[in-house]
């Protein structure tokens, strides 16, 4: 038996494998066990009611999809009253995504999801920011510090900040997240990209620009999640084009202490427990009885972190 | 008169759960120009399939088609002794013509079954199915369900052309009076499709109409079930990433106490309450 | 027949396909006819001599590959010496990238290269600026504006500022490049990325890091050519995953003035050839007697370009 | 002795233009437990192919396997008459793998002939040739190429076991005198091979020794040329994306006027002066 478990921004992690937010929700248990996931990632909420984008909110692109779904969303109070008990049954713990327009509003719903029955806050600060036209909190290190000191003091339980990869300044945006007050990051959210469809001219998407997750995100994200963990004391949890257990272990051998799996759920329900198991036989195979010893255990010859632009041919 | 929009527990059981699976295709021919379909076998627990339910399908990947989503497809019959599902598919795009390239003897990945399917009204009473292009394959296995269940059934098949016209021998070998109406030879519009509605409805004292397929057929059993207060469903498509109801994706507008809300085509349809489709 | 030429950043091209930097050389020519083509790019080359990076320097990733070739470079003088005549027998004009260490050493390079035989310079601003802590020129708006100022003062030659991808300030980047004097933008270079081999537990590139290309990117290099051509009044020649002539459609509709194809001629030493043919092809078949016309012609009914991170989930 | 290092125009006439072009499969069968053996049908010019080429392969994309770059694999054997060629490969990774499931009647994208060739001495003076691993498919048609020009050719090929040896009995058809060494039996120590090389040196004087497959075995065959002043070339391999010299991640250093320089493998190489050759 290889012990899967991990510590991982505040809590005990039975493995290191949890859902995306947004690409997870309780019908989901009608398939899978949730028992079995290290925790459960709500889709990010608001403070208010929204009806989310126009459609279409989807489409597929070359080794990965768009979305641009927005986020729908039943406001606070019913997402308290009726969604967080839906995962009282369960025991992963449970992780609440939020947003919100501005740093104030933002630190009003942290404080509204610190409930019983949630585990940890994750921040999706990639969301935009009303206070800077409309840039996400996560694109720049002096916005994430300001926000994440409001969502430190609205809370006590963990806070994850969930970063955006439409930034060139991550490690500098980590650092600050860090700063701010995150028990971990999450590494990343979706790229920003489009596609167009050249029978209609028109864009794929109805709000034209959208999304880009899944495997052809996954070397840009990891890049990310590396740099991360190189600039922060807090964990990097992976995410962005996680398909398989041999990507997991790409995100854990650059450093990270768990990942989050999206995009691939919706190819196959049992995606991340394929993950998981995948990851208990890569251990056994290798003869590592703790899945924690392989975390930041990449050889390399080049470890100098400067001048990485040189890298770019 | 059937007591409006009262789904039957016989027809909406407890929702079966959706599995996983791989599938052995047992044929895939064309049926005409434009459509195929494929037989495929499949575990038991699949062919708990419902009417208007659909399997979330994972095209293969061959060289230059590389479908990235799953696609849905109603489930077009239903043999649970032979543990056989069929699909009738549209050759469209990527999907459908990777889907088109598989040989007998060839595996492929499925999810489902997945969604509401049709309810039936509370009695025995006549039901009418209106279906058009992909509609068709949608409403196919709700004849042989709605008859097993004591219904008489009449379906309106409308198609551009009669060549498109598809499974009419088997409906009426499965028991239905149909009727065919299409745009070349004129018959196929919706006041005379509408007119026809009224007339069964005088003639059979129907309890039900169920549409798929098209816009404009929809709008027009709408109107004649909003006159005559007649149960209603209609099988809506929306763009599906997930399946399962996670990524709200594939939402469509409803009329909801005077409000409009989204529903997901996945999880709360395809099938809806007729009168609460909006039009597209 | 249809018209394929297109007016870009000063020339007037008898097609909009041409090859990007680095993934063409004259040694192409053996196998297809340069004539055919809209332009001739060269390799970026540096002042000084250089090795380029450490082997391994591609590794293949879903989807699209990861390069760390970095510029071996024989210097300016040989280059001019040796390698621009080797073109003196093609018709299509002949681009010219350069890079530097420093915007004055970047500057000297572009004179010494402003010789006859040269139609256009191609400034890669996507390399690191030494006296920015090595971020490359183009990740801000500022260094960018400065150095073209610089490159501006060095030559009458067209120039073409290439931007990089790495940065959360493309608009602002393309406006500070038009604004120090670029003639046309070239959108985009690589996307920063790696990825580890889980059985050495190493990088798959000798430098760690490197730059992905390919059809992974094309939805995040379009989007970004569709900012910079909203942002720009200038050309914008689109970059990015770029494989068949359907591609080359999409930056076409979203308004791009020409495209450069780069690792689709990896996989098919003729792809710049079937880009053309497929264009021609498409504008033949959609009743198009001139390519220009479809440049730009994206219909949209959502064309707010604020507030763009809502579209993310 | 032989005028060292003079290639002759025989060996490497003008360089072939490469083409790109779809060849069918005709054959594909494992030869043991780690190589496969196919053989493909190309067009004429595809055959003006010369030992030490390489053709870069585009291996077709199956549901799993997704290789993205063409794969770079020598020629192993070249019948212009029959327009067929044959490859021996090693079943590796993602791209070997999907071209082991290729069957005779698949066709399957090639770009070649690529790469500089081997070049012979300038008469007819005996060579040996020195190959382990997957530098038997380089080497092997030199073997017959090398006997049509005159030369007396000597085969030293080394594996880890007997079992792994390949085309000994077909090397002998073609006319070389075939030595085998292989770890198990413990003979094939590079001092051992070294002996052997001034062996066969002593008695035959040799014109030309060329090795592939193995870095120990380069080494030593470098020791006897130097000490031998004996013309050699070395096949050496590296990660290819364009196959083409455009790209520049084919390098590999090498020694030049007392200096190091880097040459492209698909373009300067892959067939290299033996002592410029660095190791690695
Ligand atoms: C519940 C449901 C049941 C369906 N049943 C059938 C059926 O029985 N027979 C049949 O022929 N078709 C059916 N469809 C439509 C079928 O899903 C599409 O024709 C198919 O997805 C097209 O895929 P493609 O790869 O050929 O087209 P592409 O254009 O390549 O598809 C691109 C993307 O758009 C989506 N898409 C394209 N057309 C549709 C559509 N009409 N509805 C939903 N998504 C679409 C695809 O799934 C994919 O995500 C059904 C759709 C739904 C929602
Ligand atoms: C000029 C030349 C001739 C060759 N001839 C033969 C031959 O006749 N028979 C044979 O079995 N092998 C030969 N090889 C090696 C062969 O190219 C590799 O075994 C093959 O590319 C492995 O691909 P893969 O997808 O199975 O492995 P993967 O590990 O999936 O490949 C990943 C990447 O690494 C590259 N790669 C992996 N191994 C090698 C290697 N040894 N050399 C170069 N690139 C590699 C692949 O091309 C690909 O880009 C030759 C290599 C070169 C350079
Ligand atoms: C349909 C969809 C909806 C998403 N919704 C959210 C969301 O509400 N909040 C969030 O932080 N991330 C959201 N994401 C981003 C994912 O959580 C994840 O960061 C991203 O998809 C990369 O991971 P993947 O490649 O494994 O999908 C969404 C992604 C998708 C595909
Ligand atoms: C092997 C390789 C080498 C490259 N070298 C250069 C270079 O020297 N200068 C430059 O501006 N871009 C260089 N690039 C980037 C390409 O010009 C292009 O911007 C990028 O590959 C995206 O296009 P693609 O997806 O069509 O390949 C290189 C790309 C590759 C793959
Ligand atoms: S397809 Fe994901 S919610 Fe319906
Ligand atoms: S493989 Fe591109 S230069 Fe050799």
């Amino acid at each position: 038996m290889v012990d899967l478990s991990v510590d991982c921004g505040g809590l005990r992690l039975a493995n290191p494998v949890m859902p995306a937010s947004g690409t997870f929700s309780h019908e989901l248990a009608d398939i899978i066990d949730f028992d079995r996931l290290g925790a459960l990632v709500t889709k990010t909420i608001t403070p208010e009611r929204r009806l989310g984008n126009p459609t279409p909110r989807v489409a597929e692109v070359s080794g990965g999809m768009l979305n641009s779904i927005g986020i729908p969303s039943k406001g606070a109070a019913q997402f308290v009253a009726e969604v967080i008990p839906l995962y009282a049954a369960f025991t992963a713990p449970l992780i609440v995504s939020i947003s919100a327009n501005t740093p104030d509003e933002f630190a009003e719903l942290c404080r509204k999801v610190t409930v019983p029955g949630v585990a940890a806050i994750e921040v999706n600060i990639s969301c935009p920011n009303l206070e800077d036209d409309g840039r996400a909190f996560a694109m720049r290190p002096h916005t994430t510090l300001q926000v994440m000191q409001k969502l430190r003091a609205a809370t006590d339980l963990p806070l994850w900040a969930k970063l955006t990869p439409n930034t060139g300044e991550i490690p500098e945006v980590a650092a600050a997240a860090e700063a701010g007050g995150a028990d971990a990051l999450v590494v990343a959210n979706t790229i920003l990209a489009m596609s167009v469809d050249i029978r209609t001219r028109r864009p794929t998407l109805g709000k034209v620009m959208g999304g880009l997750s899944g495997p052809a995100v996954k070397p840009i994200v990891l890049r990310m999640a590396y740099q991360c963990v190189r600039s922060v004391g807090i964990p990097v949890i992976g995410c962005g084009g996680i398909m398989t257990a041999e990507d997991a272990v790409e995100y854990l051998f650059v450093g990270c202490q768990a990942v989050q799996v999206g995009t691939a759920t919706f190819l196959h329900a049992g995606a991340m427990l394929d993950v998981i198991d995948g990851l208990e036989a890569f251990c056994r195979d290798a003869g590592i009885e703790r899945v924690s010893e392989i975390i930041g255990t990449l050889s390399s010859s080049a470890e100098d972190g400067g001048m990485v632009w040189e890298a770019i041919a | 008169m059937i007591e409006a929009a009262v789904p039957t527990q016989s027809a909406t059981p407890d929702r079966m759960p959706a599995t996983e699976f791989d599938a052995e295709v047992l044929c895939n021919d064309p049926v005409n120009e434009e459509y195929n379909l494929m037989a495929v076998s499949v575990p038991e627990r699949a062919t708990g399939a419902v009417p208007g339910q659909f399997f979330h399908l994972l095209c293969p990947q061959k060289d230059a088609l590389q479908p990235f989503f799953r696609r849905p497809m109603s489930v077009y019959r239903i043999e649970p002794e032979a543990r056989r599902l069929s699909f009738l598919y549209k050759v469209t795009g990527t999907g459908t013509r990777a889907m088109a390239a598989m040989k007998a003897g060839e595996t492929f990945n499925m999810l489902g079954p997945l969604g509401i399917g049709f309810s039936l009204p509370a009695d025995a009473a006549p039901i009418v199915v209106l279906a058009r292009g992909v509609g068709l394959a949608t409403m196919a296995p709700l004849i042989p369900f709605a008859r097993s269940r004591g219904h008489r059934v009449t379906a309106i098949l409308s198609a551009r052309t009669p060549d498109l016209l598809m499974s009419v021998d088997e409906m009426r070998r499965d028991g239905a009076d149909v009727l065919t109406v299409t745009d070349l030879q004129g018959t196929s519009d919706v006041e005379i499709v509408e007119d026809m509605l009224h007339m069964l409805y005088g003639k059979l004292r129907l309890g039900g109409v169920y549409v798929c397929g098209s816009n404009r057929l929809m709008l027009a059993a709408q109107r004649v079930a909003r006159r005559l207060d007649l149960f209603g469903e209609v099988a809506l498509e929306q763009q599906m990433a997930c399946g399962l109801g996670m990524c709200f994706c594939c939402v469509r507008p409803f009329r909801e106490d005077d409000g409009v809300v989204h529903r997901r085509v996945c999880r709360e349809g395809p099938v809806f309450p007729l009168l609460e489709a909006m039009q597209w």
